[in-house]
């Protein structure tokens, strides 16, 4: 137990700091952009409208003060870390004077939603195929469901939802390709609002989850094929020990920790599929979100998910390690 | 094993048909289908959604309806014909009328014009707009108000007048609609706040012929719904507004408009490919343009061109410019940009709405006749074919869809542009100390001559496809010359001079109404910043001219009808057309596609020129008097 | 070595079903040097031809040939995605062997900063990147971006290898026979994990081209290089799916899937013949 | 002459792959024929990759391609018929209640995410017909009386020190009393205190439930001490076979000479003589006797012709031309190495 607690201490310590830096690299990289959100401000207001050169000046001049971005780069540093310690990302850039959180805090509900459950199906999906597909190298199923798995796993992100999206949305349009849920509907714990919340995000998880359903069932299959040439494995079916329970309880058990840190370690790149993926289905997460976000110079938004989206990845994993030692009774020890 | 595979299977096909269940479900919940009208708006998904307030800087949305269906001000002019002629006083009940030395305007209101929470709207609401911005200048008009209004009083219930601080005959332009305009603000709703750019403004109360009935939190859709008192507002003029809902929605990336088009979810596509529109011309019979066939878009009054640098030594030089300009095959470009769907213009103006007649027409000798001497050889460089060449180019495999009267063909192409030239080219580059050696263009100092065009990207495809070709020429005739994508930040770092040339326009106009003084005023040479300062819009090339200046300063000394404008403008284009300070390329065609399974009365450039029926454009209120449910057969 | 390979081919269906996917990729790759067309112009071919004898895989909306955009493309993408491999290759390789033989402070160290980079989300990360690179950004520039990115989910493979070498006798055995750290990682160690470098630079190379298409996609690249990524940018710039250009956005999403299961198929059959474990295992003890 | 516990008859088993395109064979086990007689402990010897890992995989019927039996038999007393023709369900039963396995290398044969209670439940329990409780109570008492305390069934197998860990695999394999235990190297990891213990261990639970063993390691001083007959293998034949006392007494292949020779001996300070040549490529094993190339005796006839096992008046079986046609004309003779060391048993 002592050392269960030593190691949960060690983790957290790296959770801790893994958090702080991410937040501080994060934090450099958007302000070192070229891109001025007072310009962006203007531009947008002098676009198609009046632009007397004269009441731009008076505009850039007020924008400027409104905006607080006179201040040194180290001000702002310690703003951003004061107000972060009360979990406030400070007003967003683009949509002056709303709260970054705010915003946020409309768009994590669908981010997490759309992730966990594609994350979720994929992983086990994978595994599970993946695993039988290590074991019974014969089957012709499952080889060719290999092959499959295979080809689908580099298809970018991109291609794959517009792939599903012509596919379900024009060539059979049967599914909703566009949003989180249908337009003018009540939201609440209703049949049809959780039905129709489903039913959209039915082909973004389907995109999202069959190119990490690739990723894997190649990884877990490749695990198992190492697992069933272990002695321990070896032996149990030389002592006759029932076959199901070899798959389960020593082969697909064994791959099963090495599968988990992958998953922890893969978070962060199933964000990234998940940013483009949202953008296509123009589903009202953290994605659309961002990209909104890059494209106006709204770098308290980008600042503000990036820091959210790291603290959510880091949650994930430190989550997982502190699982890992009941899959895996040897990591107490080390 | 095989049994837990098909188990699995199972799972996985019985949720998709239960999946599909819902699916089939509408898409617009509790609304009948054909009483809404479903728009795009191509802001997309809004950030901040809840946000209504549209007079500060950075609010939620404009064209989700609000600047459409609830907002109104004094007057519009229409891009195109207008229902009742180009000019409409809204809320005005007549023309501004100004002082002779153009320092006072005097506005007089409409009576019975009604908010959306049934308070009268008066004189007040207009002086409060103008006095509450002034105090703020952080919102979006303040800043052109502090720069011209001493005053502004309101001697009785319908009158207005406005003290200025000097002399300017364009200041009724801020309350006049091309695209937007200062918006009337409710005084009885806001002066109750204490900061008022800090109120959200969340329900907007109205004074155009809509309310807002419901939005998405997420900013994907917002829909409208007509009001019982349509009546006392300003479009009750012209009668009930069809649809009784609208949305406005963000239908995303333009193939998904083309899908949802067909699917007949989407009845107006604001903006999609040119391949995208022949998808629909070809698939979906119940798709409307703008223009019947070709070039089906709507051509907006707004100029693309070629936007040099004036600080970049190279595009100092008239020779280089033009030399550039006689490299560009116009046919090539507008093929490469618009599959041949562009209205060309070989002069600084568009040639939309009435322009033609009021520029183009009158010119066209003056143009056939233009000469450049390169100092060996005398060229006329105008060629007034291109769009007979352009239309001929595209009759094979367009057939039908091509227009055959040149009247037709002028409307829909445009008219000539210049005729490439690369020995001319070579002439004026050599005039100008350029020399080619190895191949390759060396500039007077003997460094490369390289240009990077400055492109948007995916935030406008079709430019970024004539910029590209724009660039293969160019680099076929030896300049080492490139686009840069640069998405997003692209008029900030236009407005910073931190660019060589840039597709992108300088030029926009009323469309309607001659006058060019919407774009022109602001290239008089007392606004050219020095290289390294941001400049303020829309000289973006930076070009300063004495003789400019003069013509710049004629125009503010005349009225905003008076009929010498047409006269200056012509100057204006003519000088344009000696110093080619930008290259004019086309016409910013919009293409707009109207699905006619649920509503019919859309305007059409044939039949009914009535308005822009481009859906982000504020005129597009006018579009719902005229839009009918069908009749279900 | 040819009689080697003949064989392989001949009786590995594996190796041979890889080896001739993946000839075809560099053959069309080699392919590209011979293209009858300068690969940036556009309109030198009738646009929207599908595919036929005189353009195998049919023209696009630009007038260009498809078969020779996608043999250019993918030279410049397959050497895009090496380039990003090889270079975040040798700093995985460097981190996690260090890591996992000095070990302790080292170590934990190093194992921070990894999981650091393992959490902070990519995308904005070289969205802003492109914003500040302005006009500096080219393919090299990107390459070395993802590169000095795309690292830390292999080093802590090859670190937890590393870690299970420092405890094998010819760890000590070398140390007692007085190589140094430099000498044992390099000669000792790093044969060991050569086999699941390989492997991991293909999912690299995977991975790289894969980011460049999202960037490419939403125009954050050079868009006039060819490349994979700006072929389905130009693709979808004309909306090329709904305007039933389809050969357009297959020609290039079909070359990668099938070098990539052609690469895929290569390192499970080169995995068997390299790694002297399987070999051994076959050969019974 | 009493049944035997096991009788291999000219068993030949023998790697075959077809990877690469070379098709190889790999004669690891080649025509060997023994028996194994009831309540014996049948020790096999010869150097590593000399066939015996193979023999025993193929009698414990743990053949996986590319390994393949391609002639002979094996008979077992429990069995009605020959080990391989029995199908899976078959062999599944038998395994553990009638033939269990001791395995080699302690470390890795537990399921190291399994506690040692869950491995006796899936190795032991379907095979016994118990209840629960009634189960676990002989695994206590099997382990009590392997001097394991029952503490370790709540223990992962990492927790458990190498000694600890092989004597629970050999709990493991005698917790059904089989008749017939196969021992592959089981005490080879382990340390000279802890070898010895786990020697005594086996021999003890062998005699405890009577059953019969193979045993299989390359180390002769652990055959000294358990194994009533030894074998010695050599490049996949059975070249030598006989009461281990007699053979370490007096080895009569040239083979088993050497062996024998070079074992340690207190006192003997006499230089090894080292054998020339390494031992032969299965896949291409030399003509006629295998060990031919490396023999002091060869003769022309060894060359060409492979040497049967014969029987010798003693009943010792010998496979050599030099041996079986002169016996008496050994050139060595081993008199001194039967050393008090290995007379401990």
């Amino acid at each position: 137990m002592r050392s269960y607690l030593w190691y949960l201490a060690r983790r957290f310590g790296q959770f801790v700091l893994v958090v702080f830096v991410g937040i501080n690299i994060v934090f450099f990289v958007t302000h070192a952009t070229p891109i001025d959100p007072v310009e962006q401000a203007i531009s947008s207001a002098t676009q198609f409208g009046q632009s007397d050169p004269r009441a731009v000046e008076i505009m850039r001049k007020a924008l400027r003060e409104l905006y607080g971005l006179d201040g040194s780069i180290w001000q702002q540093y310690l703003t951003f870390w004061r107000r972060l310690a009360t979990g406030d990302f400070g007003p967003s850039l683009s949509a002056f004077p709303t709260s970054v959180s705010t915003l946020i805090g409309q768009a994590l509900p669908w981010t997490a939603g759309l992730l966990s459950t594609s994350t979720l199906v994929a992983w086990c999906v994978g595994n599970f195929m993946g695993g039988l597909a290590g074991y019974y190298r014969k089957n012709r199923l499952l080889k060719g469901l290999g092959i499959v798995a295979t080809g689908l796993q580099p298809i970018p992100s991109y291609i794959m939802s517009l792939v599903v999206l012509i596919l379900f949305g024009y060539l059979w349009p049967i599914l909703p390709i566009s949003g989180g849920v249908e337009m003018n509907i009540h939201p609440g714990f209703t049949f049809s609002f959780l039905g129709s919340v489903a039913a959209h995000s039915l082909l973004p998880v389907l995109s999202l989850a069959l190119i990490t359903i690739g990723a894997w069932f190649v990884g877990m299959r490749s695990l198992v094929s190492n697992i069933v040439a272990e002695d321990y494995v070896v032996y149990a079916e030389l002592a006759g020990v029932d076959r199901h329970k070899i798959l389960t309880s020593y082969v697909m058990r064994n791959a099963l920790a090495p599968q988990l840190t992958g998953l922890a370690l893969s978070l962060g790149g199933i964000f990234n599929g998940a940013i483009i993926t949202e953008v296509v289905f123009g589903y009202p997460g953290l994605g659309t979100l961002l990209v909104r976000g890059v494209n106006s110079g709204d770098y308290s938004l980008v600042l503000g998910i990036a820091s959210i989206s790291i603290i959510a990845v880091a949650t994930a994993v430190f989550a997982i390690d502190l699982l890992y030692p009941l899959l895996d009774p040897r990591v107490k020890v080390r | 094993m095989k049994a837990a595979l098909f188990c699995l299977t199972a799972t996985f096909l019985a949720g998709s048909i239960s999946e599909q269940a819902f699916a089939q479900a509408s898409f617009l919940a509790g609304i009948p289908r054909n009483e809404v009208l479903i728009a795009e708006n191509p802001e997309g998904r809004i950030t901040n959604p809840t946000w209504f307030n549209i007079w500060v800087v950075n609010h939620g949305s404009n064209s989700n309806g609000l600047q459409q269906l609830g907002m109104d001000t004094l007057w519009y002019i229409d891009p195109d014909a207008g229902i009742d002629g180009v000019w409409d006083n809204s809320l005005a009940s007549d023309k501004p009328s100004y002082n002779s030395d153009f320092t006072e305007m005097t506005v007089k209101l409409r009576d019975g014009i009604y908010w959306s929470d049934g308070v009268e709207f008066t004189a007040d609401d207009v002086v409060y707009t103008v006095e509450t911005q002034m105090k703020n200048p952080t919102t979006t008009w303040g800043p052109g108000f502090l720069a011209s209004v001493d005053s502004v009083t309101a001697p009785d219930k319908n009158t207005v007048v406005f003290k200025l601080k000097r002399a300017n005959s364009r200041f009724h332009s801020l309350f006049t609609v091309r695209w937007n305009a200062c918006w009337i603000m409710p005084k009885h709703v806001f002066e109750k706040q204490a900061d008022p750019t800090k109120f959200e403004f969340n329900p907007p109360v109205t004074l155009g012929p809509y309310t807002l009935k419901s939005f998405d939190p997420n900013g994907a859709w917002y829909i409208w719904q007509r009001r019982d008192d349509w009546q006392r507002t300003t479009l009750g003029r012209f009668g009930e507004p069809g649809p009784k809902y609208v949305a406005y929605i963000d239908p995303g990336p333009p193939d998904k408009r083309v899908i949802l088009q067909l699917n007949h979810e989407l009845d107006i596509i604001h903006d999609t490919t040119p391949e995208g529109v022949f998808t629909l011309a070809k698939q979906s019979p119940s798709s409307h343009f703008w223009f019947k066939g070709f070039p089906y878009a709507h051509p907006d009054p707004t100029l693309p061109a070629v936007v040099f640098n004036h600080d970049i030594d190279a595009f100092k030089n008239r020779d280089v410019r033009w030399a550039l300009t006689l490299l560009i095959d116009m046919k090539a470009v507008s093929m490469a940009s618009y599959r041949g769907a562009a209205t060309i213009s070989a002069i600084a103006v568009p040639p939309t709405g009435l322009y033609p007649k009021y520029y183009f027409d009158p010119l066209e000798d003056w143009l056939k006749n233009f000469e450049i001497d390169t100092g060996k050889s005398k060229y006329k460089p105008y060629d007034p074919t291109v769009a007979q060449q352009i239309a001929d180019l595209l009759r094979p495999t367009m057939g039908d869809k091509i227009p055959k009267d040149p009247k037709e063909i002028a409307t829909a192409f445009g008219r000539g542009w210049w005729k490439p030239n690369p020995q001319v080219a070579t002439e004026l580059l050599e005039r100008a100390g350029f020399k080619k050696t190895g191949g390759k263009w060396m500039k007077p100092d003997g460094t490369p001559f390289s240009i990077t065009m400055l492109v948007e990207g995916d935030q406008r495809p079709v430019m970024t496809r004539a910029g590209t070709m724009i660039v293969q020429e160019w680099r076929q005739f030896g300049i080492d010359a490139k686009t840069q994508a640069y998405p997003s930040d692209f008029f900030p770092r236009v407005a910073s001079g931190d660019f060589e040339a840039a597709m992108a326009w300088s030029v926009e106009t009323w469309g309607g109404h001659p006058d060019l003084s919407f774009f022109l005023d602001s290239w008089h040479s007392e606004f050219v910043k020095p290289a390294g300062q941001r400049q303020p819009p829309r000289n973006w090339q930076r070009w300063s001219n004495p003789e400019l200046d003069k013509i710049i300063e004629q125009v503010r000394a005349i009225g905003f009808d008076d009929p010498k404008g047409v006269d200056l403008g012509q100057q204006f284009i003519k000088l344009a057309v000696q110093e080619m300070p930008i290259i004019p390329l086309m016409s910013y065609n919009v293409f707009t596609c109207m699905d006619t399974t649920y509503w019919t009365g859309y305007p059409s450039a044939e039949t009914d020129p009535y308005t822009d029926p481009v859906p982000n454009w504020a005129n597009t209120k006018y579009m719902m008097v005229k839009l009918k449910p069908v009749e279900k057969k | 070595m040819l009689k080697v390979l003949r064989d392989l081919f001949r009786h590995n269906r594996e190796f041979a079903a890889g080896s001739i996917l993946v000839l075809i990729v560099l053959g069309i790759v080699v392919a590209s040097f011979f293209s009858p067309y300068p690969p940036l112009d556009s309109y030198v071919v009738p646009p929207d031809i599908p595919p036929s004898w005189d353009h195998l895989l049919g023209t696009n909306s630009r007038g260009q040939d498809v078969f020779w955009q996608v043999a250019v493309a993918m030279r410049n993408s397959l050497l895009f995605g090496i380039s990003v491999a090889l270079i975040s290759r040798v700093i995985a390789l460097v981190i996690g062997l260090v890591s996992g033989y000095v070990g302790g402070m080292v170590d934990r160290v190093l194992m921070s900063i990894n999981d650091t980079f393992v959490v902070i989300p990519l995308f904005p990360i070289l969205t802003l990147f492109y914003f500040m690179m302005h006009d500096h950004m080219s393919w090299v520039v990107l390459a070395v971006a993802m590169a000095s990115l795309g690292w830390p989910y292999d080093a802590r493979l090859i670190r937890s290898i590393a870690l299970s070498l420092r405890n094998r006798e010819f760890t000590t055995q070398s140390i007692f026979s007085g190589m140094s750290t430099r000498q044992i990682l390099m000669e000792e160690h790093l044969p060991y994990v050569l086999p699941i470098v390989f492997s991991t630079t293909l999912n690299n190379i995977n991975w790289s081209i894969g980011l460049e298409v999202t960037l490419s996609v939403i125009g954050l690249t050079n868009i006039e290089t060819p490349t994979i990524g700006t072929m389905i940018y130009w693709a979808n710039q004309h909306t090329a799916m709904v305007a039933g250009i389809w050969w357009w956005v297959l020609a290039p999403v079909a070359t990668v899937i099938m070098m990539f299961i052609g690469l895929f198929l290569l390192s499970v059959s080169m995995n068997e013949f390299i790694d002297p474990r399987t070999r051994l295992a076959r050969m019974g003890a | 002459m009493e049944e035997a516990a096991l009788s291999v008859q000219n068993l030949r088993a023998y790697y075959v792959t077809g990877h690469f395109g070379m098709q190889r064979e790999v004669r690891a086990v080649d025509d060997v024929s023994l028996s194994v007689r009831k309540n014996e402990i049948y020790g096999i010897a010869g150097e590593s990759s000399c066939g015996k890992s193979t023999f025993i995989k193929t009698v414990a019927a743990a053949i996986r391609p590319p390994l393949r039996v391609l002639g002979g038999s094996i008979k077992y007393s429990f069995l009605d018929r020959d080990l391989y023709d029995l199908d899976e369900r078959k062999l599944a039963d038998i395994r553990w209640n009638h033939l269990s396995f001791i395995p080699q290398g302690s470390m890795n044969v537990l399921n190291p995410v399994r506690r040692i209670r869950e491995s006796f439940q899936d190795f032991a329990f379907p095979h016994m017909g118990l209840g629960r409780s009634e189960f676990f109570d002989v695994v206590n008492r099997h382990l009590e009386r392997l001097q394991l305390s029952p503490s370790i069934l709540s223990a992962f197998p990492h927790e458990l020190s190498g000694g600890m860990r092989q004597r629970v695999a050999i709990a493991l394999a005698t917790v059904c009393r089989p008749e017939f235990i196969i021992a592959d190297e089981p005490t080879t990891a382990l340390d000279v205190v802890v070898q010895k213990d786990v020697l005594a261990l086996i021999l003890e639970t062998q005699r405890e439930i009577g059953s019969s063993m193979i045993f299989v390691t390359h180390d002769l001083t652990v055959h000294a001490n358990i194994s009533n007959r030894l074998g010695i293998m050599y490049a996949g034949r059975l070249i030598e076979e006989g009461p281990t006392r007699e053979i370490f007494h007096d080895p009569l292949h040239p083979y088993s000479r050497h062996l024998v020779a070079s074992l340690p001996r207190i006192g003997d300070l006499t230089p090894k003589i080292a054998l020339t040549g390494a031992p032969p490529n299965l896949a291409q094993p030399p003509s006629g006797c295998r060990f031919h190339p490396r023999c002091p005796l060869a003769t022309d006839l060894c060359r060409q012709a492979s040497p049967e096992l014969t029987t010798l008046s003693s009943g010792r079986r010998v496979a050599c031309y030099a041996v079986a046609s002169a016996p008496a004309t050994r050139p060595m003779t081993n008199d001194r190495m039967t050393n008090d060391k290995f007379k401990s048993f």
